[in-house]
């Protein structure tokens, strides 16, 4: 289509800019601050005004994050975290595939194919606030407090019904002659899965559980509730940023960034995939 | 006597060994889970345990072809569970391998062509070999919290205290609880302009980005970096940007004669804790509505443009109809993310100023975690519930044409 | 003699009485003991927390036993060690808790009495005799000890002395509000009217008067914002009397019926002063955790504040202070008008009616019986009693950054009664003239004729955190004064009912020491 | 090589709606069996049912002498080539054609030779080593037909394998599907529902619509002695013309009276007194039409003039569409002679054309069979 | 109604990549031009840049003697048919047909009595009412083609909008499309890289190659006298056959000698001296190819045995794909005198097949343009 306003671009392609730059001063500046903080000693957290830019206004110092990496339990909470949500995302992503797969290539009669599937969304929108409580009494019955694997198992049961759709979405997309021919060349069910679906959807399960591991890695309400000393993870760390005297905000920088910054990059590795995957599957990005 | 023992004899021999086998093990596994259950009381356990036996042993006496996969199912829950005791370390690794090695063994048994004649087992059943496993474990994780949760909403719960059955009274509670009517008014004031504005930003934004730009991929990369980042930390953070004596925001706005009481006037904590959520969620309607607009087959806007001056006719005519279908998946996600709103409030404001950000999950998690009010706690969960189903309703048919 | 390094490279020398035989003779008989410890998140530079960081390096060389440090936040703790009592997780060894815990710690039988131990020379030496009968009574039940004192909690009024001394300020306020300048001022009426006084003017003379606040006030919401309130109104509604009775010597429920009290005239009042208070200071107080306010107060942007005992020590720490050799402290300001309950009616008063108050947690060590159950409750002992040597208190109470204040005869000046002297605090870093009224203000609280009572009995931490959320409706503006106060003696109720009304009255009774 | 024989299949997805019916089919050994229908009729169920990758709802299928019907497709020993390849994107060219071979655990020499030897008959081992995306349609064609030929099953299925291919390609695979098969010599059933593949390439077709067949026979007989009306219209391109008429006895002839006109009939064997003065439907081929100048066979009883609606010329010939009275038909005719442009001019004009009543088609209208073949 | 020119228009999307070059075409009023050739060769890069879609890089358009370079689209007054028809999902059959006359702010009345007329014209009026979606392929061109003339515009753009139908819609569509052309008599222009649908359709056909026009003429001039190689190849299905050969003078008369065998060349008042003893490429239509009995032409001098490779029966006619020597050719034949099954035994037999040498085409193969056209 030729650019009607070809002859003043200069004046739109201005203001163009200008709503883009300023949508990503919007969505960066947190993290930028988040950074100067960190880098800024507990004192001159407000006494420096502004942009507190590097170097020009205060002297970065790394003091904080040595003080916080070196506290065992934050190491502790972190390794707990990497432990939980890499565990659950390859057991969501795993118990997922094969039901993605069966709603995907196989009829169910009973209760129909999309109502298994509505079936699976609901229970990913069903409030955390409301099972939490239960589940507690039940930890407790089970005395499966404070256990990394109770955690787990929350979160795989949580991003299960996620991984459920979003690999089904992903196989229906996938041609079922694929499958049929390797039926036809010799492979029985089982074997045109594993040598044929599974190699061929490895992208999206990848994909996918790398969002897995995201949510699992920011859920914060379960870990709250259930953990207490050996399973504490990286969001209830964080949660503890004020203490008896009120937030230390230098605290506050370093622990979110060590929160944020994994889920974060490991998410945007799968950017092509993301806006299916957060919209199960219901818009392909 | 001889009768007795022809039939008896009769039975055995015309009963396939396979099955004898099977039931054995299953009856040794069904006892050992009731005397586990009964030993360490875990009344779930041990009734799940029972009705396992139950079920399968009759499905097998009569060599229905389901028991051969529940028995697989069960298999694969003892394969499952095992692991989890690994990477929880209460199970050795021997005992593990153990475990693996028999329950590898059965399967393998149970995989032979003779025994799959016996159930009857054809190849159409392979289906619920992989459906199975994934709605077990959901059912297991949720339906027995979710049944419990409704047990605890007609108790009195103080643990370690009180286990009392009231009737009605924690319902008939929430009725009458001016605070949680008002937290169910600021809830759904948040949803509605956190969901609007959202929407609308994520519109705008889609509609600056969806134009031949250079360096769009990395625009996108940076304004997606808000969705993935833990929210606890996220809420914390804007603590300090939000500090009203020179914290970013006040330093650029003091100056100017404008000293906004962010967190500390009750409106503009409400305020600020839609704006964090904006901040995160609107990246999250940008995409989707962006890859929306680019799906859209840009010969009908040919087409329209024949018709129509590129602007705002152009889009209202043309885009956002077509784009309807995509917004009404934007906002059932945000409605139902929106309801479940916790860890910003909770971490932001604490619910504060007063109760000015009291918002309905927050509330609920005091009542029944910080107080130990549980029973009350439930009850709360479970309207909480009711609502979402009534939005997830509202949605259901056009969910179903998505997945169908 | 042993030597122990902490963290932050301060090197402290125990002789083998003070540290105890355990540690004193090298052998790490807690070898291979490993124990676990709650205490409120804040890191290895945190209030409270600090300490335990700070010294763990050097008591595990010590004793040869693991500590793990779990932080929780305070808005968390005392909700994550009920559960995991209730439950017997037996995840905890100890606890950090604040003495309003005792209620359902002591009375549900977790807590372990470490009477035993305490004469016992293996154990580093502390002294229960240095502290005042209204600090013992917070970490003991009934007679019985149950904590290690580590912090002393209490709120005194600091001011900022050159402001108030300044003959300027002084002429120009008699003149504005027609009486002279009362320096330290005896009556909450006189803090209002020197905080009004100053509230926006420039004061400190730098040419603006944008920071310059008569007050400096913390009431962001579950952030400990209602202890302001709790100590302000102890003038106004503790009537001193003989003994403990209905009327007399009473804070929060009516001992033979267990009424709340807090709805009542007195209350009310104190908490429309209050309001009429923090405007005297900047609006944003509503959303201020208490480390803003205090940093408010340090930069040197607020003539009053009223808070612990951590201002004092964190004044004197030049990386955040302005006002190092400018600080004035006083016992909380009195009330010529009590409310008196039997009356029905204010009282007037002669003098103006102070009260001491032990507001606060007074977060201290207690040990939870499970650590008897796994045979580790000597090793925590050993850990909570080296925090409470004279040596490592001292060192604690003189850093502003650990969150330990002073209260114990240790702390205070010899000439107050007390052991140390003013050298001990310079030799701190202390500048000489903060020292005398600091510990004299903490003296006169801790001592004080009258105390107000503290809340320790089941529930205690919801008492506070309703009527915390209550005073910020009021605060922020959302309800009156008496519509807040009302709601929180409702929820008060509320509470009292689901836990048991006659036990709570019980356990209340006991608590205050009424007798019928 | 085998035959296959499939007796009384019958199949439905949902419940009483029957997707296939009533199909009977002996195929011999050897034979190039074309299934051939309008979208939508069964075809490809039927395929998939022999191949085993759908349930048989009632019915029996043999092959090579065997019931298959529980047997999974993996024994079955056939081969199929589907419609859009079906080409593993992660395999290269030589492991998509090997694959099967593993499946079936082939020694790596036996794999190497015969993934070889297909190659070689289908020109494609120059690109063994790349992926199918970097191949063009016409090669990846190839590779599925490689991939079914490697392992010499006894039965091959084909599911329009051309038609994803653009006009040119199709024409050229034709050819050289035509050469395999007489190389091969393997008994193949090919689904197809474009009739000049099915023309060209069957030995016989079959010929669908609804799920039940409408006959089987030889292209050429299929073309020239179609059995039905469906059949008639089906094949040949532009399809047959259908004018209404009814059959008239005078003198001693039968006549075909179409309202405007009256056509002779030949004497023909076949007993049509049945019909006399009952309506008849009547087909021409378009080629069997031809203008009067040109037509040898114009007679006094086979002309009609009709007026001309438009012109297609087709390269070598034109398509006129006429209409006379209410009955539209076109013909097939060598280029007029007459400039282009002139042509537009002809349209409403009048032609003269004469009708090869040798070559005619009747059917009966109600039940729509054919009465009278050339 | 209005002509439309196009002066040496230049087109390139990046720099220095020229997609269209030197086009240059005057379109009469009411004429129906196609545009035809290979993907991607720019067909609909030009229609755009008609439409206003694209813009021009350089070189001018005229449109009833207006220049419209810069003229937005909407104000061209030309409508469109696009080739994914590009409905609106949203509005119904009626709304779309009716949104260009909305967004001209036609009266409702008029708006109404257009729609319907234009329904009725393209037999759609019993589905105004639905969504396009639940419209099958063939409707949906209707509507599409609908919506192009409720606004009688001046110029019709038309983007290959058969190409989505199946074999039989499209004959019957293009029968429509003819029909709808000469009732409104609109100036049309019609791309395309079906030459069956270009042949039936245009009153002149454009052949583009690589962005650049081949040759500009009707129809039969196309098929009977393509100006070079492209065209040849491009224009009649099966394609022309291309064979090599050398011209040389015998006899008095010209020869072509193709290796194994030599044909004469009838006399023609072409200058072909400087080609003599030159390589030539000699270009056959396949029905200009028959088997010696029934060929009219076979003389001594145009007869070639040749061996059978395949056997195509397509219905009327039938295929023979041939080859002597190194050349392999294919020709369209009558049906040949045996059963269907017997003919499989004629392959790798011979048969003496005749050239028409009246039909012969002979090409420079360095230039690939034509020399000799009959
Ligand atoms: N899995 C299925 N479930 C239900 N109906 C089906 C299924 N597969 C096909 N059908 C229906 O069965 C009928 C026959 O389908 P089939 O695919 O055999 O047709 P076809 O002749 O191969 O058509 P085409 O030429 O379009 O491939 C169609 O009406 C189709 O809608
Ligand atoms: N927007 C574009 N940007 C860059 N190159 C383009 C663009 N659109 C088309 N091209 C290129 O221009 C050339 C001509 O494209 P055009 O679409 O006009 O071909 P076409 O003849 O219509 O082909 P088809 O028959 O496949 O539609 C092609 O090589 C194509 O890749
Ligand atoms: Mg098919
Ligand atoms: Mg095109």
């Amino acid at each position: 289509m030729p650019d009607p306003t070809k002859s003043k671009w200069s004046v739109k392609r201005i203001l163009i800019g200008l709503a883009i730059a300023l949508c990503l001063i919007w969505s960066i500046f947190p993290f930028y601050w988040a950074v100067t903080t960190s880098l800024r000693k507990p004192a001159e957290t407000f006494t420096v005004a502004g942009l507190a830019i590097p170097f020009l206004q205060f002297k970065p110092t790394l003091e904080n994050w040595v003080a916080e990496v070196k506290v065992p339990e934050n190491q502790r909470a972190l390794r707990n975290s990497v432990i939980i949500s890499v565990n659950s995302a390859i057991l969501a992503t795993a118990l997922g595939t094969m039901a993605g797969y069966a709603l995907a290539r196989f009829k169910f009669h009973k209760i129909k194919n999309p109502d298994l599937t509505i079936w699976f969304l609901s229970q990913r929108v069903l409030p955390p606030v409301v099972v939490a409580i239960p589940f507690f009494l039940l930890a407790r019955q089970f005395q499966a407090l404070d256990k990394i694997s109770t955690l787990i198992v929350l979160n795989t049961t949580f991003n299960l019904p996620f991984a459920v759709i979003i690999m089904s979405q992903l196989f229906k997309e996938l041609p079922i002659e694929l499958e049929q021919a390797a039926l036809v060349d010799g492979y029985s069910r089982l074997g045109a899965f594993f040598k044929v679906a599974l190699p061929l959807s490895t992208p999206g399960l990848v994909a996918t559980a790398i969002i897995c591991l995201a949510f699992s890695w920011n859920e914060f309400m379960f870990a709250l509730i259930l953990a207490q000393k050996n399973a504490i993870t990286l969001p209830y760390i964080i949660s503890g940023a004020s203490d008896t005297r009120g937030i230390q905000f230098w605290f506050i920088a370093t622990r979110a960034l060590m929160a944020i910054v994994p889920p974060t990059v490991l998410a945007l590795t799968v950017q092509r995939f993301i806006v299916r995957g957060l919209t199960f599957g219901a818009v392909k990005g | 006597m001889t009768t007795e023992k022809r039939v008896l004899g009769i039975a055995l021999t015309t009963t396939p060994k396979v099955i004898l086998l099977i039931g054995a093990a299953l009856l040794l596994a069904g006892v050992s889970g009731v005397i586990y259950g009964v030993a360490k009381s875990f009344s779930f356990m041990l009734g799940a345990a029972i009705l396992y036996v139950v079920i399968t042993g009759f499905g097998l006496c009569q060599c229905k072809h389901w028991a051969w996969l529940t028995v697989l199912c069960g298999l694969a829950a003892v394969i499952v569970f095992t692991l989890v005791g690994l990477i929880q370390s209460t199970i050795p690794l021997l005992t593990a391998m153990i475990v693996w090695l028999v329950t590898g063994g059965v399967v393998w048994y149970l995989q032979v062509k003779q025994v799959k004649q016996t159930f009857r087992v054809t190849e159409d059943d392979v289906k619920f070999l992989f459906l199975l496993p994934a709605v077990t474990w959901v059912l297991l994780f949720t339906v027995f919290p979710f049944l419990y949760g409704i047990r605890t909403s007609f108790y009195k719960v103080q643990i370690g205290r009180v286990d009392q059955f009231i009737w009605f009274k924690n319902f008939v509670r929430y009725f009458k609880d001016y605070k949680i009517h008002h937290s169910i008014k600021i809830t759904v004031i948040f949803i509605v302009v956190t969901v609007t504005v959202e929407i609308l930003f994520g519109l705008l934004l889609a509609l600056l980005f969806n134009q031949k730009i250079k360096g769009l991929k990395v625009y996108r990369t940076i304004m997606l970096m808000p969705l993935f980042a833990t929210p606890v930390a996220i809420g914390f953070l804007f603590l300090t940007i939000f500090y009203e004596e020179g914290g970013p925001l006040n330093g650029f706005l003091i100056p100017l004669g404008l000293k906004v009481p962010w967190l500390s006037s009750p409106t503009w904590s409400m305020v600020c804790v839609m704006l964090v959520d904006i901040w995160q969620w609107t990246p999250f309607c940008f995409l989707v509505i962006l890859a929306g607009l680019q799906s859209l087959p840009e010969e009908i806007y040919q087409a329209a443009s024949l018709d129509y001056d590129p602007g705002w006719p152009l889009f209202r005519r043309v885009t956002l109809p077509m784009l309807q279908p995509i917004l009404i998946i934007v906002l059932l996600l945000r409605l139902i993310e929106a309801c479940k709103i916790f860890d910003i409030p909770s971490r932001l404001t604490r619910g504060g100023p007063g109760t000015a950000t009291m918002v309905y999950s927050l509330y609920t998690y005091l009542t029944g975690l910080k107080y130990f009010d549980l029973g009350y706690a439930s009850v709360q969960g479970f309207a909480l519930l009711v609502i979402m189903m009534f939005i997830i309703q509202f949605f259901f048919r056009r969910m179903r044409e998505i997945y169908a | 003699d042993v030597t122990v390094t902490s963290a932050s490279g301060d090197v402290i020398t125990f002789t083998p009485e003070e540290i105890g035989t355990i540690a004193a003779e090298g052998q790490q008989p807690f070898k291979g003991k490993e124990i676990t410890i709650t205490v409120n998140t804040g890191g290895p530079k945190g209030g409270i927390s600090g300490p335990l960081f700070e010294w763990r390096d050097a008591w595990e060389k010590l004793t040869g036993a693991k500590l793990n440090i779990v932080e929780i936040p305070i808005a968390e703790q005392f909700q994550k060690v009920m559960v995991d009592l209730q439950t017997n997780a037996q995840q905890y060894d100890a606890c950090m808790p604040a003495a309003s815990w005792y209620g359902d710690l002591v009375t549900g039988g977790f807590a372990f009495s470490p009477e035993e131990y305490y004469a016992d020379p293996r154990f580093p030496k502390w002294h229960r005799e240095y502290l005042p009968p209204s600090l013992v009574n917070l970490h003991t039940w009934q007679g019985k000890w149950y904590g290690v004192p580590n912090d002393s909690d209490g709120q005194v009024l600091y001011f900022r002395k050159d402001v108030l001394t300044d003959p300027e300020w002084q002429k120009e306020f008699k003149a504005a509000v027609g009486y002279d300048l009362p320096v330290p001022p005896k009556t909450w009426d006189q803090v209002y009217d020197i905080a009004n006084f100053f509230n926006n003017k420039d004061w400190d003379r730098d040419g603006e008067v944008e920071k310059d606040s008569g007050i400096a006030l913390h009431f962001q919401v579950h952030n400990q914002g209602m202890y302001h309130f709790v100590s302000l109104s102890a003038a106004f509604t503790v009537l001193p009397g003989e003994k403990v009775d209905q009327c007399h010597n009473v804070y929060w429920f009516d001992p033979t019926d267990m009424t709340p009290l807090v709805n009542e005239p007195g209350h009310v009042k104190a908490l429309e002063f209050l309001m009429k208070l923090a405007k005297t200071g900047p609006d944003a107080q509503i959303s201020w955790d208490l480390g803003t306010a205090w940093d408010y107060f340090l930069r040197g942007d607020a003539v009053f504040t009223y808070s612990w005992g951590d201002v004092g020590a964190l004044v004197q720490d030049e990386a955040r202070s302005k006002i190092k050799g400018k600080l004035g402290a006083a016992v909380l300001p009195g009330s010529y008008e009590v409310y008196d309950r039997c009356q029905k009616q204010f009282v007037k008063m002669e003098q103006p009616n102070v009260v001491g108050n032990t507001t606060g947690g007074s977060w201290h060590g207690v040990i939870l019986n499970s650590a008897k159950e796994k045979g580790v409750q000597e090793v925590i002992y050993h850990l909570l009693a080296f925090h409470a040597t004279p040596k490592i208190s001292m060192w604690n109470v003189t850093r502003g950054w650990t969150g330990v204040d002073p209260g114990w005869k240790l702390h205070f000046l010899k000439e107050q009664g007390g052991m140390s002297t003013v050298e001990d605090y310079v030799a701190q870093n202390w500048h000489k003239d903060d020292v005398t009224d600091y510990t004299q203000a903490y003296h006169d609280n801790f001592f004080a004729p009258v105390m107000q009572s503290y809340i320790r009995i089941p529930g205690g931490e919801e008492f506070w955190y309703k009527l915390d959320e209550h005073l910020s409706e009021a605060m922020s503006g959302q309800v009156s004064a008496k519509e807040a106060l009302d709601r929180t003696a409702q929820d008060w109720n509320d509470i009292n009912d689901r836990l048991g009304k006659e036990e709570q009255l019980k356990y209340y009774q006991e608590s205050i020491g009424y007798k019928p | 090589m085998a035959d296959v024989v499939l007796k009384n299949i019958y199949k439905e997805y949902e419940e009483g709606v029957p997707v296939v019916q009533e199909f009977n089919l002996e195929i011999k050994d050897k034979e190039f069996i074309v299934f051939l229908g309008p979208s939508g009729c069964g075809k490809t169920t039927t395929l998939k049912m022999i191949a085993g990758l759908e349930d048989i709802s009632r019915g029996e299928i043999y092959i090579d002498g065997k019931q298959v019907n529980n047997m999974p497709p993996k024994d079955r020993d056939i081969a199929m080539v589907f419609q859009s390849y079906a080409l593993y994107p992660h395999l290269n060219v030589f492991e998509n054609m090997a694959f099967s071979l593993r499946a079936r655990k082939y020694p790596e020499v036996e794999i190497k030779t015969r993934v070889e030897n297909a190659a070689n008959l289908l020109k494609i081992n120059d690109f063994l080593k790349r992926l199918p995306k970097h191949l063009s349609g016409g090669q990846r064609q190839r590779v599925a037909l490689g991939r079914a030929i490697v392992r010499k099953p006894k039965v091959f299925l084909m599911d329009e394998p051309l038609s994803n291919l653009d006009a040119k390609l199709r024409v050229h695979m034709r050819f050289e599907l035509n050469k395999i098969h007489q190389q091969l010599e393997a008994t193949t059933i090919y689904v197809t529902h474009d009739q000049i593949e099915a023309l060209t390439l069957g030995d016989r077709l079959v010929l669908m619509k609804d799920g039940v067949i409408q006959q089987i026979g030889d292209p050429r007989t299929m073309y020239n002695r179609p059995a039905n009306l469906f059949v008639a219209g089906f094949i040949g391109s532009p399809a047959m013309n259908f004018l209404t008429g009814i059959l008239e006895a005078k003198d001693g002839a039968l006549w075909l009276d179409m309202g405007t006109f009256q056509f002779k009939l030949p004497p023909r064997p076949e007993k049509l007194d049945a019909y006399i003065d009952q309506n008849v439907i009547v087909g021409f081929r378009p080629e069997d039409i031809l203008d009067k100048q040109r037509a040898a066979f114009a007679t006094e009883t086979n002309v009609v003039k009709a007026q001309i609606d438009v012109i297609e010329p087709i390269g070598s010939e034109e398509l006129l569409y006429v209409s006379t009275g209410n009955q539209t038909f076109v013909a097939k005719i060598p280029e007029l002679a007459v400039g282009f442009t002139e042509k537009r001019s002809l349209v409403e004009k009048e032609i003269e054309l004469a009708f090869n009543m040798e070559k005619v088609h009747l059917f009966d209208p109600k039940t729509e069979q054919a009465l009278l073949n050339p």
